[in-house]
């Protein structure tokens, strides 16, 4: 059994290295290598799913020691990574065909698999820091490896996550002293001074891992950039699932974090501002793929405030909407991808009418938008509703936003299907075809998992969420339908005025990639979008601005230091050495009258005695 | 008895067969510069196996000390402690994949018998430096260095190479007397100079204050920096060995000689000299960040490594000084595989202006990956070694209670990877401005991915250098 | 047998002078073998630990200070002797010029055994004679002008050491060493007894061109043959003045507390005035002078702490200086020689056509500027230590400090000379002659020499 | 004693004599003067061979060159001479003053000491001394010469090389 | 006999300094160098009329006249040296002012 938790981690870990070294040319080598990995994988987490088993080998001493722990909540993350590894493996063979650099797109990809699983298992947290830090250059490498530009993007990403993680870093150095051992399983420290400390940059870095704001800017940019796969399995599943996965850890685990916090309340208001700020912005995109990432970005907002909340309901409903979203969100993407890859472009303006060329993508991204919208009874739906629960249970403010955020999703979406898919069809979209099997068939399995989850709701909840809180739900459950009607109501309310906001856009501007322009361009709102289209708002960019002009000061600095020595002190030293050179005049008589005064004062100072 | 001689032997021919082999190189050079350039690796070599072979005692728990009894405290006493063997492994390791770069580097330049004699000298006297246990003999040793790397600098003969070349051993000499003076003290409280003898010992302020200087000069600390960009006049293995392998670590080594192995220091000098490595971290990065010239950036990143390093060793921590020994290897192998990517790509794109490169990756692939492992290691990414040891540094300031210097740290760790990152985009990627450049010879090449795998592996093996500086403590 | 030292001299100089015209080219020879044969025996006169009348802690004592001065002088009189070969053209020049070094020499060798201050004095002055001569032998401009300096100020010297003679007649009625240290040790002697150590020491720090006493040294120095700037730089004012200030001091042990006050300040500011001097100069041979007026300063700073270790010290800078100072002038000698000028401007990068000279001279101003491993790091040391250890600390930083700025104007003599690279109109400047290098060679093997060997010559010192 | 104040004296304003006269001839005969003064003081204190040596070589040989010397060098034209003699005026007539200003100086602050004379010595004979004593001295002496034969050589024997 | 002694001494003394201040006066003030060498032999004879007192006040005589001996000897040679030091000046620059012997400086 140990060896199968092994497994997970080595086997991507060397199938990647040796897609690395063969070459491009044995495409079909490739492709059977990364499929039997990842399906090892899957076969090896559902044979260890549902078991508790640790272990520890000691390699370098202070601190950093192998232990792996597997339980509940890892098992299940292992086994959700292996599924989608699979799917999407299975679905690149087809989208990634005819690409250059696909030995690397594969290393990465399977790297990242195994670098995920380390991170997960990791029972100690340096082990964690390493493979989680590690991450990096498999994204890194994931997206450089995309458009001619994309390394602009690719430094991005790798210069937000990697600050992100230097703040892991310290938190986790200032963890370990505050506990006194790197022990994940045997931390859990109370709240209050440096423990809030280390809190918040650990939190930091799950929460930038998931791509919440402020620290979201890569991800539109990346779905430009990066090979979509990559979206699909790294922001859209992957990241969310590590991120969170962590988040849960530390705030439920590591540290003993209780209702009414300030902790709390500061992961609620960034989990409120994310879902609000990213879904405005993906309510106005003209691109397949920006708007499903912008989404990417608003539904962790969802999960940090399902979280944040620190109720039962909250945690459940975060937990619920991880995996869910997850399941979408990487739909959504493959079906772009899979649009893309039919009609070679995802501007919504070059789009439209597509659902009767497409009809089985079309059925998937019906399937996923409306479980993203909410819509019961798909599994979104489920897991909002708790969501809410445990916001409301907290604070209105809170439930306000994730409403709202959840009326503009749904109108996005209604944006996004009626611009892509219905309407007629002219210019790129004329008499495509549907896709081919290979891409179709993992977008159905995450569609029917999305029905799945949805309408038998105690599958997942009482088997892959409830065993990982234990304890703290005695006395709950959520499986089944939501408790708390008054919501679900004001869910429905709000969905209905979604599509009245659609039909009335729509009738405004007569085409569908119209239906959000009256909100885009609404006095005193357009302006505050054309300024975050021209990325002032972009925390990245005022971050290279600030570090520019504290880089100019401290230059200062090292200038004035380099004065010192190339002028001032050269300068001093030779006013003297003239001054000493004017007094050997070349007349004796002053030399007669130094010895003769010399002489004098000599003699003085000796009688003197 | 017996294996005690021989270990004596194995120091003795570490220290003195560079030192005296440099001065064969250049009669050797009359006849064939084969045999010259082999025989200076094979010298470098030698101390490097002789100091492996020091491992066997050291693990073995034996001591091993060549004394030569003189007056006035001026005992010749070569100790090879773990510190010693690992500092020493480290650097003659560099200095050998160095000379053998060289070979064809300096290939096309003048006065390579002094090149080569400057080189071999300025390994075997930091092997001195490394194994002696008497402060005047390493004072010696420390000069001696000084003026190879004058000679170095220098090397193009230029005015404003020379210009630098001066300025340079000023502002390292300037330091080294002030340490001197120190060292009189010491010499006064003590009466010898033998640092054997004295260990566990208090030193006054003044003292730490006096050897502060010269250490800060010679490692290139704020305020005594600004000769080490400026010393990137010298060809490029040169700056490596410099900057990156040897010649600033003589500095944190001396601290970790004298200040934590043999002599206690008070709590204030713990908080002093993280305090200035932050502000020397944070200004030279920001320096690296505004800087167009290649070699001035890698230099400035290794002046706010070199602040790490301090950091670690002065915490007054276990885990910060294993840290920072640790930081003396991993910074070793990345930052001389930078300056001798460096190298590469000044001598083939005819510029060291990194704002007249771009697109270099099409050309030089090998160099560009290489660049960007050791890009990484200096960053601190993990798998790669650099990891290990930042993480060690940083959490060893927060374990001595020192959050916010850490956190000041963990600042200038951002604007590593900035610089890095935009030296790597602005020379290899984007579209090329400058005349397409070659890949370098494959001597250079080789060296320079070895010392990128190297970096990759150390992380991968980092619990063996862990392991063995336990004994450092001890 | 001592005594052969100075006849010996005196009858070759006379056989010389009687010889016919066309055997002078065996005056070289036989002055060099004379010379040679001085250094190479003048260490049998080593009094030997058991019957020395010890000074102090050190195994020193007069008469071996006087070996040590007799080594010296052989030595660095056969470089100039040497190099004066090399150098000077017509046949009645070269022939003077080896009759005036047996002078001075005899002169040197009668400073270096007299045990009277009167006979000290006649010895300095005869040297000074020697030596006025042998600078006006190319009968110039400067020539004059500089001896004319030399000459006013070392009247004004003997001025003050006969008074100073003339006080220790009334004060202690007779003028041997031994005799005045009987009168003023430890009792301190009469204000007489006082001014007269005094003014003696004034007398002879002019002649060692101490600051405020300096005034004629660069003249003197810039404006000697090259060859004799070698013998007056190496040795004849550094006798005849600091040397004679160790004999003089140590055996009268006139080291009272203002006396060694004195010379601590005196010292310092040489050290300082000469450094700072030489940093603005741009003649190879006033660098050196001022760069020896500086160096005369730290042996003298040395002597002022009055300790055992100092005098060990002073004296040892004493050697190392007159090995390295006179090389330094060979190696300018020899520059002048190729170049034709002495304008540190006009030159540069003459490392690579004059690669010997260029080492050894890096060798010696490293040296000077107490770069270990060389000879000058040790004297140097010891200066720094036995200030630290005699409690003059600020002294003991300014030494530190100074030695920095030494350095620098050896780091500009040596950019401007030989460091950079070649200017156009010498590129075809050629290595000096073998006269002039060999010596370069000699010296600079010695500075590594003594460098390296020096913990064993400390041992051979200290007593056990 | 008080012949010995008045020679004293004489010797001294002969030396002021020799310092302050216009004419070059003038100030070496003073010069011989001066040194015919200090030949009869040494003769007063008893040292009559110094007295011997010092009339025969400075009032006799030192003269003799100096003249030789000043009429080797030409001189100058009349009213050049004149107006030089005037500026000499003005920078010399301090030198009285001055000598007047340090004579009452010491004559004012006057203290006696208590002469701890050491014993005399026996040899009271000079020549004893300086034969027996002081043979080093004669040896410096000679060698002195021989110098100044040397430089006699070269630097008057270079006038008739390069003189005009 | 002490006290008329040591007022002896001091009346000699002051001559001796009056001469010596003469001596300095001419040696720094005039322009000529034959009157500089007749400042430097004002010196020589002050300081040798202070060697014959020493001699003569502390009764050892004898060695004051060696000592003075000596002193006129080596007296009578720097003169010789130093006139043929002047006339060679006055060959390169015709003229004996001592204006001339500063050229170098610095």
């Amino acid at each position: 059994m140990i060896k199968l938790l092994l497994l997970s981690i080595a086997l991507p870990l060397i199938a990647g290295l040796v897609n690395l070294i063969i070459p491009d040319k044995w495409k079909g080598v490739k492709e059977a290598i990364t499929l039997i990995s990842t399906l090892a994988g899957l076969i090896a987490a559902i044979m260890v799913f549902k078991r508790v088993m640790v272990l520890n080998i000691p390699w370098g001493s202070f601190g950093f020691d192998i232990s792996f722990r597997l339980y509940q909540f890892s098992a299940f993350i292992i086994l959700a990574i292996a599924g989608f590894g699979v799917l999407i493996s299975l679905y690149s063979t087809a989208f990634m065909a005819g690409r250059e650099k696909l030995n690397q797109f594969y290393a990465y990809l399977l790297i990242t698999i195994a670098m995920a699983n380390g991170a997960v298992l990791s029972n100690n947290l340096l082990l964690f820091l390493f493979f989680w830090e590690g991450l990096l250059l498999t994204l890194f490498g994931l997206i450089i490896i995309g458009k001619k530009e994309a390394y602009k993007t690719a430094i991005k990403a790798f210069v937000i996550i990697g600050i992100t993680d230097l703040c892991l870093m310290f938190g986790i150095a200032l963890t370990g002293r505050l506990a006194g051992t790197f022990t994940m399983s045997a931390i859990s420290l109370p709240l209050g001074g440096l423990a809030s400390l280390a809190f918040v940059f650990l939190m930091i870095g799950a929460i930038a891992k998931s791509g919440s704001m402020p620290f979201h800017s890569w991800i539109p940019d990346a779905a430009l950039d990066a090979p979509l796969p990559f979206m699909a399995i790294i922001p859209g599943a992957l990241e969310k699932l590590l991120g969170i996965y962590f988040l849960t850890r530390i705030s439920l685990d590591l540290f003993q974090l209780n209702p009414g916090s300030k902790i709390s309340l500061l992961l609620m208001t960034i989990g409120a501002i994310t879902i609000l700020l990213a879904v405005m912005m993906a309510l106005v995109q003209k691109d397949y793929k920006r708007l499903l990432s912008y989404h990417a970005i608003s539904q962790v907002g969802y999960m940090i405030l399902g979280i944040g909340t620190m109720v039962p309901a909250g945690i459940v409903g975060g937990l619920f909407h991880m995996i869910n979203n997850a399941l979408y969100k990487s739909c959504l993407f493959l079906s772009g991808g899979s649009v893309e890859k039919q009609t070679g472009t995802t501007d919504l303006s070059k789009l439209g009418g597509l659902g009767k060329y497409m009809p089985i993508t079309f059925a998937c991204f019906i399937v996923a938008a409306v479980s993203i919208s909410g819509v019961p009874p798909f599994n979104g739906f489920f897991s909002k509703e708790l969501i809410y629960d445990g916001a409301l249970e907290r604070h209105w403010i809170f439930y306000l936003a994730a409403a709202l955020g959840s009326f503009l999703t749904a109108a996005s979406f209604l944006k996004l299907g009626h611009a892509a898919y219905l309407g007629k069809a002219d210019g790129a979209t004329k008499n495509v075809k549907e896709s081919s099997w290979l891409m179709l068939f993992p977008m159905l399995i995450i569609a029917g998992l999305c029905i799945l989850f949805g309408v038998y709701n105690p599958l997942p909840l009482n088997n892959l969420i409830q065993p990982i809180l234990g304890h703290r739900l005695e006395g709950y459950n959520y499986a089944g339908l939501p408790g708390n009607l008054m919501i679900v109501i004001i869910t429905l309310i709000v969905l209905a005025l979604a599509l009245l906001n659609h039909w009335y856009g729509v009738k405004r501007t007569g085409k569908g990639l119209g239906a959000a322009d009256h909100i885009h361009y609404a006095p005193g709102l357009s302006t505050a979008y054309d300024l975050a289209e021209k990325k002032y708002f972009d925390p990245y960019d005022i971050g290279l601005k600030i570090a520019d002009w504290f880089a100019k000061v401290l230059f200062f600095i090292d200038r004035a230091c380099d004065w010192v020595y190339e002028k001032a002190i050269v300068n001093i030293t030779f006013v003297f050495s003239n001054a000493v050179r004017w007094t050997q005049s070349g007349n004796f008589s002053n030399y007669v009258g130094w010895a003769l005064v010399g002489a004098l004062l000599v003699l003085f100072f000796v009688l003197r005695y | 008895m017996n294996i005690i001689m021989k270990n004596d032997l194995l120091v003795l021919l570490a220290v003195f067969v560079p030192v005296i082999g440099a001065f064969i190189l250049p009669i050797l050079g009359r006849f064939s510069k084969l045999i010259r350039n082999l025989s200076a690796l094979v010298f470098v070599l030698v101390s490097f196996v002789c100091s492996s072979l020091l491992l066997l005692p050291i693990l073995a728990g034996q001591k091993v000390i060549f004394n030569l009894d003189f007056p006035l405290g001026l005992n010749f006493i070569l100790n090879a402690d773990p510190l010693a063997v690992f500092m020493a492994m480290v650097s003659s390791f560099i200095g050998a994949i160095i000379v053998l770069y060289s070979f064809d580097y300096i290939d096309h330049y003048e006065n390579q018998n002094e090149y080569y004699l400057m080189v071999v000298l300025f390994l075997g006297s930091m092997m001195g430096l490394v194994y002696s246990a008497n402060l005047i003999y390493l004072f010696l040793f420390w000069e001696i260095t000084a003026i190879a790397c004058w000679r170095l600098i220098g090397f193009y003969r230029g005015k404003n190479d020379v210009i630098k070349a001066d300025k340079a051993f000023l502002v390292t000499v300037f330091g080294a007397l002030v340490m001197l003076i120190g060292f009189i003290m010491i010499f006064q409280l003590t009466g010898t100079f033998d640092l054997t003898v004295m260990t566990g010992r208090a030193l006054p302020g003044v003292i730490v204050l006096l050897v502060l200087f010269g250490i800060l000069s010679k490692s290139a600390t704020l305020p005594f920096h600004t000769w080490l960009p400026d010393a990137g006049v010298a060809p490029s293995p040169v700056t490596a060995l410099l900057h990156a392998a040897v010649l600033v670590k003589i500095g944190v080594y001396v601290f970790a000689r004298l200040f934590i192995v043999t002599f206690t220091i008070g709590q204030f000098w713990h908080v002093a000299v993280p305090v200035l490595a932050a502000v020397s971290a944070l200004v030279s990065a920001g320096a690296a960040l505004i800087e167009t010239d290649l070699k001035r950036i890698i230099a400035y990143s290794t002046i706010s490594q070199l602040a790490f390093i301090f950091l670690g060793l002065a915490v007054g921590s276990p885990i910060g000084m294993i840290g920072g020994l640790l930081y003396i290897l991993m910074h070793s192998i990345a930052k001389g595989g930078l300056f001798l990517t460096a190298g590469i790509i000044e001598q083939n794109a005819k510029t060291k202006n990194i704002t007249e490169m771009g697109g270099l990756i099409n050309t030089m692939p090998l160099t560009a990956v290489s660049f960007l492992f050791c890009a990484f290691s200096v960053m601190g990414i993990p798998p790669f070694g650099g990891f290990f040891s930042k993480y060690l540094v940083i959490s060893g300031a927060v374990s001595a209670g020192q959050n916010l210097t850490a956190v000041v740290f963990i600042i200038g760790a951002f604007l590593t990877i900035l610089y890095l990152f935009r030296a790597f985009s602005l020379i290899f990627l984007g579209e090329s401005k400058g005349a397409p450049a070659k890949e370098g010879s494959r001597t250079m090449v080789f060296c320079v991915v070895f010392l990128a795998f190297l970096s990759i592996g150390s992380g991968f093996l980092a619990n063996y250098p862990l392991n063995f500086l336990k004994l450092v403590l001890k | 047998m001592t005594y052969l030292f100075i006849f010996v001299p005196f009858i070759l100089l006379v056989i010389l002078n009687l010889l016919p015209k066309r055997l002078r080219a065996a005056a070289f020879y036989s002055t060099l073998a004379m010379l040679a044969a001085q250094v190479v025996f003048s260490p049998f006169e080593f009094v030997k630990p058991a019957q020395m009348e010890v000074i102090f802690g050190f195994n020193l004592i007069i008469n071996n200070l006087s070996v040590i001065l007799l080594m010296i002088s052989g030595l660095i009189a056969g470089v100039s002797l040497v190099a004066g070969w090399a150098t000077l053209k017509d046949d009645d020049k070269k022939f003077n010029f080896i009759s005036l070094i047996l002078l001075s020499v005899i002169g040197l060798n009668g400073i270096a055994m007299v045990k009277d201050v009167f006979s000290l004095y006649v010895f300095i002055e005869a040297t000074a004679v020697a030596t006025f001569i042998l600078i006006s032998l190319n009968m110039d401009k400067p020539a004059f002008e500089g001896i004319l300096k030399y000459l006013i100020l070392s009247v004004v010297a003997s001025t003050l050491m006969l008074t100073s003679i003339a006080l220790l007649i009334i004060s202690c009625g007779s003028l041997g060493f031994s005799d005045i240290r009987a009168f003023i040790y430890p009792s301190g002697g009469t204000i007489f007894s006082q001014a007269a150590v005094a003014l003696f020491i004034c007398g002879l720090l002019i002649k060692g061109g101490l600051v405020p006493f300096h005034g004629w040294v660069a003249d003197a120095y810039t404006s000697a043959p090259a060859s004799v700037s070698i013998l007056l730089a190496g040795i004849i004012t550094k006798a005849s003045g600091v040397f004679t200030l160790i004999k003089f001091m140590t055996s009268t042990l006139c080291f009272t507390t203002s006396i060694m006050d004195m010379l601590l300040f005196v010292g310092a500011l040489s050290i300082v005035f000469g450094a700072l001097a030489a940093l603005g100069q741009k003649d190879i041979k006033r660098i050196l002078a001022y760069s020896s007026i500086s160096q005369m300063g730290y042996i003298v700073i040395a002597l002022g702490t009055g300790t055992p270790l100092g005098i060990f010290a002073a004296l040892f800078h004493f050697i190392n200086h007159a090995i390295f100072k006179s090389q330094l002038f060979v190696n300018a000698a020899a520059v002048e020689e190729q170049t034709g000028t002495r304008d540190m401007d006009k030159m540069g990068g003459l490392a690579q056509v004059m690669p010997v000279t260029g080492v050894t001279s890096a060798i010696a101003s490293l040296s000077t500027a107490g770069i270990p491993p060389l000879a000058g790091f040790w004297s140097k040391l010891l200066i720094i230590i036995s200030l630290w250890l005699s409690g003059n600390f600020a002294y003991a930083v300014i030494a530190v400090l100074a030695s920095l700025l030494t350095l620098a104007y050896f780091l500009y003599f040596q950019r401007s000379i030989f460091f950079g690279k070649v200017p156009a109109d010498l590129a075809n400047v050629r290595e000096a002659d073998a006269l002039l290098v060999s010596p370069a060679v000699l010296l600079s093997a010695l500075t590594v020499g003594i460098g390296l060997a020096f913990p064993f010559i400390l041992k051979l010192f200290m007593r056990q | 004693m008080n012949i010995m104040i008045f020679l004293l004296v004489l010797l001294v304003l002969a030396a002021l004599w020799a310092v302050m006269t216009s004419l070059l001839l003038r100030a070496a005969i003073a010069l011989a003067l001066t040194s015919i003064i200090l030949t009869v003081l040494m003769f007063e204190m008893g040292a009559p061979l110094a007295a011997v040596f010092e009339l025969s070589v400075c009032a006799g040989l030192i003269s003799v060159v100096f003249i030789s010397v000043i009429s080797l060098t030409h001189r100058l034209p009349l009213k050049e001479y004149l107006d030089r003699r005037k500026n000499r005026i003005g920078r010399f007539w301090f030198l009285p003053v001055l000598l007047v200003i340090a004579g009452l100086a010491m004559f004012y602050f006057k203290q006696s000491f208590d002469m701890r004379l050491p014993a005399k010595i026996l040899i009271a004979d000079v020549r004893v001394v300086l034969w027996q004593l002081r043979r080093l001295d004669l040896f410096g002496q000679i060698i002195i010469l021989l110098a100044g034969v040397f430089g006699v050589l070269i630097l008057f024997g270079g006038s008739k090389k390069n003189g005009n | 006999m002490g006290i008329e002694m040591s007022q002896l001494f001091w009346i000699v003394l002051t001559f001796f300094i009056l001469m010596l201040i003469e001596g300095f006066y001419c040696i720094t003030m005039t322009y000529n160098l034959l009157r500089v060498l007749i400042g430097l032999e004002i010196l020589i004879k002050a300081v040798t009329l202070f060697i014959i007192f020493a001699g003569y006040i502390s009764g050892n005589m004898s060695l004051a006249q060696a000592v003075v001996i000596t002193v006129i000897v080596i007296e009578v040679v720097v003169v010789v040296i130093a006139t043929g030091i002047i006339l060679g000046f006055f060959r390169e620059y015709d003229s004996l002012n001592v204006r001339n012997a500063r050229n170098m400086k610095g």
